[in-house]
């Protein structure tokens, strides 16, 4: 019996991530009497999200310094002697603290944003963002199948509610319920995969499983379980086919739980994809790399250029914004794709940078709509001049850090996957990359150049023929000036942004981390209580005068295509014109075309990775 | 006890047919609330206690209730 | 029927979307029995996992209801995870209700008056029935680690009581037996009484949601360290939550019902 | 034979995303997304069955007698709890849409229309 007090590892606190912020949601509904009014609410929310990002960098910085992973045995059920695992274990390595870290650290900026939030309704709102943040850090965190799963049902359920929290708005109830519907049905295909992999194996701990994969080639079911599992992350995601719902549903969602969704919800959906197939189905698949390489990056490649073509075609600012996270989320999935380390350290960089700086103008959107009323850019011509000259600023240096201009921004990570894909021979990836980026960087400083600057043709809605409703602002007090929780909020997550990729010493910690976190075997050692294998020295990479060119090339070719698209100098054959409206229009909002699409996706998922196989 | 099983599987399969198919939500209400007492059936001959009482009490009474008074609260 | 126009061109047609999900759906069947064909023979052996928690439960958690001892202590953080769903799903339910305060003030005319809208045999029988259903849910959720059934369960059944409260009385009677506040209050203390518990396990065993009480004998009520403590917990949670579900729906089934009165 | 409870699985599955896919009523569309669960239910205890073996509640028997899994039984319960929960917040997003919009035909609400 080992007290608290004289705990032998902070490992033994993990837990506390999921805890504090639960109890502390538990009592903000208690209704007890307590002075819960709207600040007091805030400042215990914030307050949590301040306890879970101090104990995410301390279980960070002990993951950076320890071989294998931090093992945290919940319930206090140490492994059998036969390696059996009866409990739970949260076993993570500091991929999953970083991302843990970081919704911890996005939750907090949106608690700050919220901090005069549209008109209190008592502290519902932020009970639910602290169930949402530890439901997002459980699942970063946890190294058990079912409890992932878990985990994922409640990240979604909380999202779905923050979602419809507007409930004044149809629109927001509409895109609640596509979000909740289509994840849904994702859901149960992960747990028909894992109740493959349970019937197979006879446990449900990740190493476990892996292990007890390892001993047979890879057969119908393995192969079945992963296309199962890894669709319905995809799911979550939003990678093309499964995507429909993400723009309906950020594009409704209030501008904190957006902030939330973009810079961290999207993006867990990939490291699920990257730690189930390391850990689980490294070893049967191994052979067949190659072809699973192919089938992932396919998608992803497929996923980041419509995404990036799409968001050219929006006339709403956040459905905007949804559409280049899509096609982010899609060259992250290129990084893990590869199925090497390195691929996965190129990802690991690119989506904490990507992320939030997505955030961070989510954050302008707000301030836009605050003061204009509106986020059609096609109502807002100009009209962004009334904002302060600094968010002009904030939102040139967002997009160019989204547009990888070296070394700030996604650059390191978009660097290092493109490397990492020279490799494996998918050197040409790197096109995808200046193409997607560029394009969508031009998406989003047209946008910018109309709004803030008045520039090019106005009342241009040829793109979006839907008439734009007014839409309210989503804070209360004056609307004559932009609040100064909005400064702070988008200044520290650009900024942030921005650096943290590019802070020296980060891509190495990054290639170190995803070795250790693509070692299956290193993995399970520390969980079924095993001696660890002996580390292999690590071969880093460090970007080439090729990544540089490309690099300047992104940023440079996203402001000149944003200023021809302002011109009008994009000359288009009309039948390209015509097969892309056909495609706009695939977004229809109709749940049965979502669930169609998804389906078909999950036989193209499965059908591909069994022919690769 | 296999025929027990065979039948409570085919009455199940028949069952999430019947609920698709019932297009009016009244019936549906209705078809669903046998569905979720022939899956608990399901699972008492599958030995799992538990799980029939659940579904019992969720999927052929407290979802069934909840249907029809979403029913009554949006006919107009 | 089925061949409507889309409604804006290029849109899907009903016959194009179920002609695309019918190929998806063709091959997701196939993909799926692939897989499970590959399963072993289900009549032959139990999952390792399974098979070790049967043979080590009774002795380590003197729980004779195995799948209590899964679901509160093996992995009792599953149920935490899962309590939550049910959580925020109620939370937003909550909103809803209150946004509906402008449409509730019609009530007070009517508050006072009781009417009936079902027959006196139906009420007699719901009344009676009222005693023995709450008295079933206590049965059930205070035996979960002995006999099937536990918190989820005996929730569940506690709230259905407030159906038969409808059905065999009256409005006003059940608003009284329902004040929403408590219950609200009682949803969360059963929330937070878990992970209070959990953290109980963590000060005074050493691990989030170990268990630290003695476990008795199995067979008894009172045994099986914290299994029936968290069981009681989640029954008070899911009770509170599924009361205010049924509510939730009720009431605006009410109000609705009372303007059509008024209108005729 | 023993495939039978797999095949009736992916049968639910099927028919229930077929019934979201084609259905022309939002709570018709909602009580669909509810049977697709089930399946998984229906899943998960068939994986852990065993012929023979009696539910795994030592009361008056000895804990070694053949038992069926009671880990997917809890799992299953936990699944149970879930699906309940996400349906009954689909059905109140549903009345509220119908409140806003007077119609439930999933043909007439727009992802952008207020």
């Amino acid at each position: 019996m080992s007290s608290i007090l004289y705990a032998t590892s902070i490992a033994d606190l993990a837990p506390l991530t999921v805890a504090i912020p639960f109890g502390l949601a538990a009592l903000l509904a208690s209704r007890l009497p307590f002075p819960f009014t709207r600040h007091y609410a805030e400042l215990v929310a914030a307050a949590g999200a301040l306890v879970v990002a101090v104990l995410c960098l301390l279980l960070l910085s002990k993951t950076l310094d320890s071989d294998g992973p931090v093992v945290s045995r919940i319930g206090g059920w140490q492994p059998r002697d036969d390696g059996v695992i009866v409990g739970i274990n949260f076993a993570f390595d500091s991929l999953g603290a970083a991302l843990a870290l970081l919704a911890a650290v996005l939750v907090g900026a949106a608690l700050v944003f919220a901090w005069r939030f549209f008109e209190a309704v008592g502290p519902t709102f932020h009970a639910l963002i602290l169930v949402f943040l530890g439901a997002l850090t459980g699942f970063a965190l946890t190294g058990d199948l079912f409890n992932m799963f878990v985990f994922f049902e409640l990240m979604s359920v909380s999202a779905y509610a923050l979602t419809a929290y507007r409930i004044e708005r149809a629109a927001s109830l509409q895109g609640a319920l596509t979000f909740a519907v289509t994840n849904s049905v994702g859901a149960v295909m992960i747990l028909f995969g894992i109740a493959l992999l349970y019937g197979r194996t006879g446990a449900l701990n990740l190493a476990q499983v892996g292990e007890a994969l390892a001993s047979r080639p890879s057969d119908g079911l393995v192969v079945t379980a992963f296309a199962l599992i890894t669709g319905g992350f995809l799911v979550k995601a939003a990678i093309v086919p499964f995507h429909f719902w993400l723009a309906d549903a950020y594009a409704v969602a209030p501008t904190p739980a957006a902030i939330v969704f973009t810079g961290v919800m999207s993006d867990l959906g990939i490291y699920a994809v990257a730690r189930i197939y390391l850990t689980v189905f490294q070893a049967p698949l191994e052979p067949h790399v190659e072809g699973l390489r192919a089938v992932l990056v396919g998608f992803a490649v497929v996923t980041a250029l419509l995404g990036a073509a799409l968001a050219l075609a929006q006339n709403h600012l956040k459905r905007l914004l949804a559409f280049v996270t899509i096609s982010q989320i899609g060259l992250a999935l290129i990084g893990v794709g590869l199925l090497t380390p390195d691929g996965v350290a190129g990802a690991t960089l690119l989506i904490p940078a990507d992320g939030l700086l997505r955030a961070g103008l989510f954050v302008c959107i707000g301030a836009i709509l605050h003061r204009c009323g509106s986020v059609y850019q096609s109502s807002l011509h100009g009209r962004g001049r009334v904002l302060p000259k600094v968010f002009p600023v904030f939102f040139g240096a967002a997009v160019l850090g989204l547009a990888a201009l070296p070394p700030l921004g996604a650059y390191p990570g978009k660097a290092l996957v493109e490397e990492a894909a020279g490799e494996v021979g998918y050197g040409w990836v790197a096109i995808v990359f200046v193409v997607a980026t560029a394009v969508a960087a031009a998406a989003l400083l047209r946008a910018g150049g109309r709004v803030f600057f008045g520039w090019g043709a106005p009342h241009e809605t040829d793109t979006d023929p839907r008439e734009p409703p007014a839409e309210e602002s989503e804070l209360t007090g004056s609307r004559g000036r932009v609040p100064g929780v909005m400064f702070a909020s988008a200044a520290v997550l650009i900024v942030a942004g921005l650096l943290v990729a590019a802070v020296p010493g980060t891509a190495e910690d990054a290639q170190r981390s995803a070795h250790a976190f693509a070692d299956r075997e290193a993995y399970a050692a520390p969980v079924l209580g095993r001696p660890p294998p002996p580390a292999e020295p690590v071969h880093l990479l460090h970007g080439g005068a090729l990544e540089v060119v490309l690099g300047l090339l992104t940023a440079l070719g996203s402001i000149a295509l944003a200023v021809a698209l302002l011109r009008d100098l994009v000359p288009l054959p009309r039948p390209v014109l015509m097969g892309f409206e056909r495609l706009r229009r695939q977004h229809s909002g109709q749940i049965g075309d979502y669930v169609a699409w998804a389906t078909v996706g999950f036989a193209l998922l499965g059908g591909l990775c069994a022919l690769a196989t | 006890m296999i025929a027990v099983q065979l039948a409570a599987l085919l009455v199940v399969a028949v069952g999430a047919w019947a609920t698709v198919m019932a297009r009016d939500p009244v019936r549906q209400a209705i078809v669903v609330s046998l569905y979720g007492l022939a899956l608990g059936l399901l699972f008492f001959a599958f030995q799992a206690p538990d799980v029939a009482l659940s579904n019992i009490v969720i999927g052929a009474v407290a979802l069934p209730t909840m249907l029809m008074l979403a029913i009554a609260k949006t006919k107009r | 029927m089925d061949e409507q126009p889309p409604r804006r061109p290029g849109e899907l047609s009903f016959a194009a979307r179920r002609r695309l999900f019918l190929v998806g759906a063709a091959g997701l069947g196939a993909l799926l029995l692939w897989g499970l064909f590959g399963l072993p023979d289900y009549r032959d052996v139990v999952p390792l996992y399974g098979q070790v928690i049967n043979h080590s439960a009774v002795e380590e958690r003197s729980s004779t209801a195995v799948v209590s001892a899964v679901n509160f202590d093996y992995r009792g953080f599953d149920t935490l995870g899962e309590e939550f769903i049910l959580f925020a799903a109620v939370l937003v339910l909550a909103l809803l209700l209150r946004r509906l305060s402008e449409e509730r003030r019609d009530r007070h005319e009517w508050k006072a008056r009781h009417e009936h809208t079902t027959s006196a045999a139906v009420r007699l029988t719901c009344a009676a029935l009222v005693g023995p259903t709450v008295l079933l849910a206590v049965y059930i959720t205070a035996h979960g680690h002995l006999t099937p059934g536990g918190g989820f369960q005996g929730g569940v059944i506690a709230a259905t009581a407030l159906l038969l409260v409808y059905l065999g009385s009256d409005y006003p009677t059940m608003q009284r037996l329902r004040p929403l506040p408590l219950v609200e209050t009682a949803k969360a203390a059963g929330a937070l009484a878990f992970v209070l518990l959990g953290l109980a396990g963590l000060i005074f065993a050493g691990a989030f949601l170990e268990n630290f009480l003695p476990l008795g004998t199995p067979g008894d009520l009172v045994a099986a360290g914290t299994i029936p403590l968290l069981s009681v917990a989640v029954g008070l949670e899911v009770a509170g939550g599924f009361v205010l579900l049924l509510s939730e729906f009720l009431d605006q089934l009410l109000v609705i019902r009372r303007k059509q009165e008024a209108d005729s | 034979m023993s495939v039978l409870p797999y095949v009736v699985a992916v049968w639910i599955c099927l028919v229930g995303l077929y019934g979201i896919v084609t259905s022309r009523h939002l709570l018709h569309t909602i009580i669909c997304v509810s049977v697709v669960q089930s399946s998984t239910y229906v899943l998960l205890l068939a994986v852990g069955y065993r012929q023979g073996g009696v539910a795994p509640v030592f009361v008056d028997i000895p804990h070694t007698t053949p038992a069926v899994d009671p880990v997917v039984q809890a799992l299953t319960l936990t699944d149970v709890v879930v699906g309940g929960a996400v349906t009954a917040l689909l059905l109140a997003i549903a009345v509220q849409i119908e409140k806003h919009l007077h119609t439930l035909d999933p043909d007439e609400l727009d992802p952008l229309r207020d």
